[in-house]
């Protein structure tokens, strides 16, 4: 298998580019995989990927109905932070940060994890107080984080309009700086490279269109290319469509898929280099290494499957973003576009077994995802393998919505994480 | 953004006079205090979700704040009828789930 | 010399205006009519900016929105700044000031492009997911380098000092594009009696007739034009909208128009005049006349300077008068190309050759270069050009009949200009918005508009059919099927006469191969913004990367500010090719909003500033400014939040308004808190399932303190409801949950309960409220009524009709502070006059005005929740200590009941509301400050609740605090420690949440 | 002692909801949300010319009524305490003398009197409508613009996304919705006139919000 460094590409500009190999394999499925899971998003490749790597369980199959990486994965913000209230969020999104400071790394593959920062401003005194809280749990569980002033805010964002006549003027926010941004293709080609590599197939343009279950235990699955694919235990990691699935399985989720939408600017030289987000304005931007400013703000309050959302949104987001940062005003968007996004009532993840046995979902991510990624993976691998749920991974069961442990994240979702 | 025919007004109005509530026709259990936490939950929380025709829950809240129910296709988005509370969908999915 | 390439007749420019501006420093001159594009070539300036990848030199290529190099930082003066915009859509004005974006230190001499000749090889797709990897600590310095390469114009550093707006607009037929195609269709339905709107982005209508010698009705195309606008202006139903980009097609035939209305005269727009606005349209019926974009084709070195699409070259000689070169080779694989090589030598200048990628090119327009003597050289193909800042030579080469290899020896050209055409892209962006996929037809050579869901039609180029005489049928049926649609009669109209011209078929075309293999073949560009080669989306296929949405990711195809609009079809035949599938196969083509950037202030418009969002305001906000209040946003509202006397910190005024309430008189504005009027047989029954207490037996006259559930049994919002009649109550709420409260309440009556009669109207905006609190609020009160206020007729929990400072008012014996209160509720437009006279009277009581951070210290003292700071959608009453506000025996299951029941929400040890009491009276807790048990565990630290409301008491002399503790309800007196950022630990103990009067006696006198 | 009258019952027993005069005595004068804004000096010292003309029509008698119009009682008992009878056809309004009744939901009208026969109207109401019903004095909560002049549809098209095309919109249509980021209700009272009624917290911000859309046309302020 081909290494990649600074010195493997000289050596390829030598030969034109002309030997460089296939990232991933272009696999015929066998008739039985250990696990099978559904849906070639980053959450799915990472599953493979440390099921293979960290578990040893190599025979596995990722079936994709489009391609690697389509998703959600394609179309978010790519912001990366941990700082959420709750121990159960919080550890499972830190368990992920863990994960992205050596991913580069551990994959061979540079995903561009920048760790620049992200604010969480607050304007009212509730904001405020529910940074506090936050902060505080934060520490305590040992996740960093430090509540600024309006002050400190204007230093590290001078550009941001902290003065007295804004509408709701800055009061202060929090300021986690391990938190960041990465290269969200990069990230699903990375895992996917590293699965390929470690022997798990990647079944592209292949779509399960239904599961094999046999009094009451999943066998495996039905696909539209290759027929019945048989397995011991299935994931279904399929964000917008698990509520899909799930009805093919014969269940109901605590989910509704919702149009989120996100914009960019032209690329501009740089002139914002940390991620600002604010709940109460309702918008958040950081800007690409590209130098496009990438901006968004909440879902669309309709479901929908249609990966575009209703105009007003945008409109809501882009005077957020000019009520903060004046100065772009005569800067320019480029391109809006829309993911499907599952979200819980509670803006916390489904990470579960199901009514189903050897069935397991990795869902609702809502507007949260992209920063778990390597987390969610890592914890859905770990059950797969064990066929009974991470630690990490149990207080996300889907069954909290009968018995009542909620898990309230929508204080730190905020206007969509 | 929706055109979105309000049963009450008799106009078509732009989405933003429009509130959403989700999936329509869930009726509160008329015995709350013998529902199991399960069938709870699942009043509360577990939803249909469905890619294609979905029935829904609005109401014309800029307008005559009436709740009425839109039937939807959740891919084109487009709208196939409205109809009032209490009235029954003219328009529904055909058995086999989309694939 | 002056504007050397200016024909000295000819085009719409006026060489009677003369316009000056500056281009990276110097000064130019232009005239009335150019854009900042056609002016550059009349200047002879080949250089407007350098790649971002290579840096190579890179000139003006269309003349269009297509454009990807011309891209141009804009503005005269710091705050008019605007980045990127493409000097081909930038019309011309005295004083405009324009830079190239990119090349270091300048665009002439630019020191990155050794960077890029010497790293170039290095930088293949995707090779930075290659490297920067080692060591991990490293990145972020590369980061920073990758960083500032990057980006190509620059933000304002100052605030915009222009305004923008938006307008709604709803009509029958709207109309993209002002061609010949959109241009029949407006006139048929204006004719038809349509409410029709119709938009170009150029400055003036007529599209492609604009820039051809082609007639209609014997006249020329232009005349044609001046003519159907000059009809059209007469209908008081039809906007015609010239310099507004259609941007944005969205559900339910939504679309977004965004109209450039001063950019053409200033850099900033004069005298306060909107400089840009957005349209918001509602059509029945959509018309796309969007046209096509000309493909240029891809071969060795096609970015140096000189190298342009063909169209583009005509449209410059045509309808501005300038021709960019002197000697012209014209690369074609179709007719329509050749009137490029026509206009060239009929303005006068030379043609070198036409090269021809079919073997037997025949056709009229063949023949007419024949006849003017042109050299073709046919079954041929650029292969590669020579030149570094502008073309100087060319290589052409036999090709294999289809195409795909070169196979006869090489000959070299000598030329300025190389002008390309690989055929025509149907513009259908638009399309593809509201989710509709284009479909490739092999006729066209193109993809057109996939079927839709939307009311849309299309004519002229966009369906494939690049005639004039297709585009003005096409327009005429697309009007007349509309307004059958409407129902309105279409009126006849006869399809103009246009010039008959027989072409021969084109060939597919789109990479002209080199003789060595492309991965060592000279770079051919596909993508210019992005510096995107076949060899590049070659290499992305090699590794895999297969499906089109790979490859342009991989290689960043299409991402760049034109959206691939010149690219994106090469790519994909190209990728196709080297998988060897059709087109099709490998995919489509997918664009979303914007057609072309739009200035983000045009989108916010004129909800920015003191717009932004409402400020809400009472009766008595007046009064509140003029003494010196701070305030506090909730919500909307601007609420007052301290009123500090001149030199007072926050701290003293806070001390001294909770002192002077608790020992003589404070008074509030309470208007905000959310009011509503219940009225019908059914009201108690109503409240009985929305409220978690008891309301049966509420008699008229009392008022009553009630906690509102969701379905989960959380508590989101409380108030006190008071019975006006037996049928008729007065429902309050927190200020924040007003319409959310009213809105629950409807929702339940509507879908769930209709039967019960019960109607809720909001009255929070009717009546002004002010609270009177303390000791000495009923003297004051009685100063200012005749009504009996005395305990004895007048107690706790009571409300009474009265007038005070002789305005009819409802009072209502309720406290938030625990002290001897009256909410005084008069109609709105009294309240400032009743608040006046209170203070003329107040004054030997030392009323005093406290605001919303006095009145949480004073509920606090005691012990009263404030829904939504010591409540947060996941407590309910029992977590609270509030069990005497539920009554489980209510005959129905109230909201809340059941949800309350759920396992998890009777576990022994879930988070309960308390007192708590710093060991240290002096130290005043963070509200937000997290409790442990045992502060010196190991972090991850076990937390056990945290402080939700905290204060320094002035009148208790201490700090007191509210919190939440795991099982907090049974460890009264035991201790839980605060962890602080700072490294304090603050010690502190469970106590009863209630600090003063634990009696409640001072509210009951 | 303020004049408050308990109805469905004799005074002796419980009422069943009760209804008071909020006026004062003529001594007291009312305060409308645009007090702040001395429209009056404004109106002075403005410009007389313009595309926009602004009223604020205040202190007026507006009661919200809900009830049945398909009950042929309350519609009878209606339209004689009116002098109209309510109309049913959605998003239409009817007028008669000073009394003006605009249509706001099937089951909801917002009427509008002079302020001084608000109380009077009430008191019949409450007096005389048989059957389920709410009527609720709402005069302090809302304000009332009159906006006309040449410009006028152009400013409403900048503030509100409905159609006010004569064809869609003809005079004496009323309709709720959004306006700017508030909301009004609209009624198109002449060729070039329209009123808004407008809700107290939000009529500064709408005040400033039609100065600003105005401005490009020239307002004149009359009081």
């Amino acid at each position: 298998m081909q290494r990649y460094s600074g010195f493997g590409l000289l050596k390829h500009s030598l030969s034109h580019h002309e030997n460089w190999q296939r990232v991933w394999r272009n696999p015929t499925p066998k008739k039985k995989y250990d696990v099978i899971i559904v849906g070639g998003g980053g959450h799915g490749l990472a599953t493979a990927y440390y099921l293979a790597k960290e578990f040893g369980v190599t025979n596995v199959a990722v079936i994709e109905k489009g391609y690697l990486g389509g998703g959600n994965t394609a179309r978010n913000t790519t912001i990366v932070r941990s700082n959420y209230l709750w121990d159960e969020a919080a550890h499972l999104y830190e368990h992920a940060m863990k994960l992205w400071e050596g991913l580069s790394q551990d994959l061979n593959y540079n995903v561009m994890f920048s760790q620049r920062g992200v604010l969480n401003l607050g304007h009212t005194l509730q904001d405020m107080r529910d940074i506090q809280r936050r902060v505080n749990a934060n520490r305590l569980n040992g996740i960093d984080g430090e509540v600024l002033d309006a002050k400190q805010v204007s230093e590290i964002v001078p550009i941001l309009d902290c003065s007295e006549n804004a509408r709701f003027p800055v009061m202060g926010a929090s300021w986690q700086p391990r938190a960041g941004v990465a290269r969200h293709d990069a990230v699903a080609w990375g895992f996917a490279r590293g699965a390929d590599m470690h022997g798990v197939d990647l079944i592209q343009q292949t779509e399960v269109v239904d599961f094999i279950i046999e009094d009451g235990t999943v066998v495996g699955v039905k696909t539209d290319r290759y027929g019945e694919i048989k397995a011991d235990r299935v994931g279904c990691v399929v964000a917008g469509h698990s509520g899909v699935m799930a009805a093919k399985a014969g269940f109901q989720l605590p989910l509704e898929s919702h149009p989120l939408q996100a914009l960019v600017s032209e690329p501009i030289k740089p002139i914002l280099d940390t991620v600002v987000m604010s709940n109460h304005v309702h918008g958040y931007a950081s800007q690409s290494d590209k130098g496009d400013l990438v901006i968004g703000a909440g879902i669309d309050s309709y479901t929908g499957y249609g990966q575009r959302g209703s105009y007003p949104t945008i409109e809501h987001t882009v005077q957020a973003i000019v009520e903060m940062f004046p100065i772009f005003s005569r800067v320019r968007m480029n391109r809006q576009w829309g993911g499907i996004v599952d979200t819980c009532p509670d803006a916390c993840p489904i990470i579960s077994e199901t009514p189903v046995k050897n069935l397991f979902f990795n869902c609702g991510w809502g507007t949260g995802g992209f920063k778990a990624t390597p987390g969610s993976g890592n914890v859905f691998a770990a059950s797969l393998a064990k066929g009974e749920m991470h630690e990490l991974a149990k207080p996300f069961s889907m069954f909290r919505f009968h018995n009542g442990a909620l898990i309230d994240e929508h204080g730190a979702a905020g206007v969509a994480h | 953004m929706f055109h979105i025919y309000c049963p009450h007004c008799s106009e078509y109005r732009e989405e933003e006079e429009f509130h959403y509530h989700g999936q329509a026709h869930i009726a509160r259990p008329l015995d709350p205090d013998s529902c199991t936490d399960e069938e709870w939950g699942n009043y509360m929380f577990f939803r249909k979700n469905p890619k294609g025709i979905h029935h829904e829950l609005w109401d014309h809240a800029a307008g005559c704040r009436k709740f009425f129910n839109v039937t939807r296709n959740t891919v084109t988005y487009e709208i196939k009828e409205v109809y009032k509370i209490g009235e029954q969908p003219k328009v529904v999915a055909d058995a086999v789930p989309s694939k | 010399m002056a504007q050397k390439n200016r024909l000295q007749s000819g085009g719409r420019v006026d060489r009677t205006k003369p316009v000056s501006f500056t281009y990276n420093g110097k000064k130019y001159q232009g005239f009335a009519g150019d854009t900042l594009a056609s002016a550059l070539l009349a200047n002879g300036v080949d250089l407007v900016g350098r790649s971002f990848k290579y840096s190579r030199p890179r000139g003006i290529v269309a003349a269009g929105a297509e454009e990807p190099n011309a891209i141009m930082q804009i503005g005269a003066t710091e705050a008019t700044q605007v980045p990127n915009v493409r000097a081909t859509q930038q019309e011309l004005f005295d004083g405009l000031v324009a830079g190239s974006t990119n090349g270091w230190p300048n665009v002439e001499t630019d020191l990155m492009g050794l960077v890029g000749k010497v790293g170039g090889k290095m930088m293949p797709p995707g090779f930075y997911y290659k490297t920067f990897m080692f060591p991990q600590s490293m990145w972020e310095t590369y980061e920073q380098f990758i960083r500032k390469a990057a980006g190509l114009g620059r933000s304002p550093k100052e605030y915009d000092p222009d305004i923008y707006d938006n307008i709604n607009q709803h009509c029958d037929v709207m109309i993209v594009g002002a061609g010949p195609a959109g241009l029949a269709a407006a006139l048929v339905a204006a004719r038809g009696g349509a409410r029709v709107i119709i938009a170009d982005e150029q400055n003036e209508f007529g599209g492609s007739l604009l820039s051809s010698k082609e007639t209609i009705d014997g006249k020329a195309g232009s005349a044609w034009v001046s003519e159907v606008v000059k009809e059209l202006a007469t209908y008081k139903d039809v906007q015609m909208l010239p310099r507004s980009t259609v941007n944005g097609y969205h559900d339910h035939n939504f679309l977004t128009i965004h109209q450039r209305c001063t950019d053409h005269i200033a850099d900033r727009a004069p005298n306060g005049q909107v400089r840009q606005r957005m349209h918001r349209v509602r059509a029945k019926w959509v018309v796309l006349a969007t046209g096509a974009h000309e493909r240029p084709l891809v071969f060795g070195n096609n970015d140096v300077p000189g190298c342009m699409v063909a169209s583009a070259v005509s449209t410059y000689i045509n309808r501005y008068g300038v021709l960019p070169g002197n000697e012209l080779v014209l690369m074609t694989s179709n007719d329509n190309a050749y009137r490029t090589a026509l206009d060239w030598h009929d303005a006068g200048r030379k043609v070198v050759a036409i090269v021809d990628s079919r073997r037997n090119p025949s056709g009229d327009l063949v023949s007419a270069a024949r006849d003017r003597g042109i050299n073709i050289i046919a079954g041929s193909g650029v292969i590669d050009v020579h030149g570094s800042k502008r073309v100087q030579e060319v290589s052409v080469a036999s090709l294999s009949e289809d195409g795909s290899r070169v196979t006869g020896s090489v000959q070299k050209l000598r030329a300025d200009t190389v002008a390309s055409s690989g055929g025509w892209s149907p513009v259908v962006h638009l399309s593809c918005h509201t989710g509709s996929r284009p479909v490739w037809k092999d006729d066209v050579i193109g993809f057109v508009p996939g079927a839709t869901v939307q009311q849309q039609l299309i004519a002229g180029a966009i369906s494939g059919d690049f005639t004039t005489e297709g585009a003005l049928s096409q327009g005429i049926k697309a009007a007349q099927e509309a307004l059958s649609k409407l129902g309105k009669s279409a009126p006849e109209m006869a399809v103009p006469k246009t010039d008959k011209v027989v072409q021969g078929k084109p060939m597919a075309l789109f990479h002209i191969p080199h003789s060595k293999p492309t991965s060592q073949a000279p770079k051919q560009f596909v993508d210019y913004q992005n510096d995107v080669t076949a060899a590049g989306i070659e290499l992305a296929c090699r590794e895999g990367f297969e499906s089109i949405e790979h490859v342009k990711r991989y290689t960043a195809m299409g991402f760049g500010t034109d959206q691939g609009k010149l690219g994106n079809i090469n790519g994909m035949a190209i990728a196709a090719k080297f998988l060897n599938q059709s087109i099709p196969e490998t995919g489509t083509t997918i664009f979303r909003p914007n057609y072309t950037p739009i200035t983000f202030g045009a989108i916010a418009g004129r909800n920015c500033g003191e717009l932004f969002d409402p400020k809400r305001y009472t009766a008595m906000h007046k009064w509140h400014v003029e003494h010196g209040a701070k305030f506090e946003d909730v919500g909307q509202w601007k609420r007052p939040w301290y009123f500090p006397k001149p030199g007072e910190s926050m701290h003293e005024a806070l001390n001294r308004e909770c002192v002077a309430t608790r020992e003589s008189v404070g008074i509030l504005d309470a208007s905000t808190l959310g009011k509503i009027d219940i009225q019908g047989k059914d009201a108690r029954e109503f409240l009985g399932r929305v409220y978690s207490n008891a309301w049966a037996k509420l008699p008229v006259g009392k008022c009553r303190y009630g906690l509102m559930l969701k379905e989960d049994g959380m508590v989101f919002d409380d108030g006190v409801t008071s019975c006006l009649g037996d049928n008729h109550f007065l429902m309050t709420t927190t200020t924040g949950g007003a319409a959310g409260v009213l809105n629950w309440l409807e929702l339940y009556h509507q879908t769930e309960w209709p039967e019960l009669e019960v109607y809720f109207t909001s009255v929070t905006d009717h009546w002004a409220t002010m609270t009177i609190s303390g000791p000495n609020s009923r003297k004051l009160l009685e100063e200012l009524t005749d009504a009996d206020v005395s305990k004895e007729n007048f107690g706790f929990m009571d409300w009474k009709p009265m007038e005070v400072a002789g305005v009819p008012a409802r009072v209502f014996r309720i406290s938030f502070t625990g002290e001897l209160s009256f909410e005084i509720n008069v109609q709105a437009n009294y309240g400032l006059h009743v608040w006046e006279k209170l203070f003329e009277h107040g004054a030997k009581y030392n009323l005093t005005p406290y605001g919303t951070e006095t009145m949480h210290i004073l509920r606090a003292e005691k012990g009263f929740i404030i829904a939504g700071q010591d409540t947060d959608g996941s407590v309910h009453p029992y977590d609270l200590g509030m069990g005497w506000a539920v009554s489980m025996n209510k005959p129905f299951s109230f909201i809340g009941k059941r949800g309350m029941g759920r396992e998890d929400c009777v576990r022994k040890d879930r988070k309960q509301l308390v007192g708590i009491k710093t060991i240290d009276p002096n130290v005043v807790l963070p509200e937000g400050a997290q409790g442990v048990f045992d502060p010196s565990a190991p972090i991850p630290m076990p937390m056990v609740g945290h402080i939700t409301s905290s204060y320094w008491s002035a009148n208790l002399g201490r700090s007191i605090a509210m919190g939440f503790v795991k099982g907090g309800l049974d460890k009264m007196g035991e201790k839980v420690y605060y962890p602080l950022a700072d490294g304090r630990v603050v010690e502190a103990e469970i106590c009863s949440p209630i600090f003063l009067d634990p009696k409640g006696e001072r509210q009951n006198v | 002692m303020s004049d408050v009258k308990a109805t469905g019952a004799e005074a002796t027993s419980v009422p069943t909801k009760v209804v008071m005069n909020q006026l004062p005595g003529a001594g007291i004068v009312g305060q409308s949300p645009l007090h702040h804004a001395d429209l009056e000096t404004v109106a002075k010292n403005g410009p007389k010319q313009g595309g926009v003309k602004f009223k604020e029509q205040k202190l007026m008698g507006l009661l919200t009524l809900r009830c049945n119009a398909q009950n042929p009682e309350q519609a009878a008992v209606a339209e004689k305490l009116l002098g109209v009878a309510l109309p049913t056809t959605p998003l239409t309004s009817v007028e008669k003398g000073d009394t003006s009744v605009r249509w706001i939901s099937p089951d909801e009208w917002l009427i509008v009197v002079p302020g001084n026969k608000a109380f009077a109207l009430e008191s019949a109401f409450f007096a005389d409508m048989p059957g389920h019903y709410s009527l609720v004095n709402v005069s302090g909560g809302t304000t009332i613009y009159q906006l006309s002049g040449a410009n006028v549809k152009d400013v409403l098209k900048k503030s509100t996304p409905v159609d006010i095309h004569d064809s869609e919109f003809p005079v004496g249509k009323v309709v709720s919705t959004v306006f700017a980021k508030s909301s009004a209700v609209i009624r198109r009272t002449g060729e070039q006139s329209f009123e808004l009624v407008v809700r107290r917290s939000f009529a500064d911000y709408l005040w400033l919000w039609i100065q600003d859309a105005s401005r490009e046309f020239g307002l004149v302020v009359e009081a």
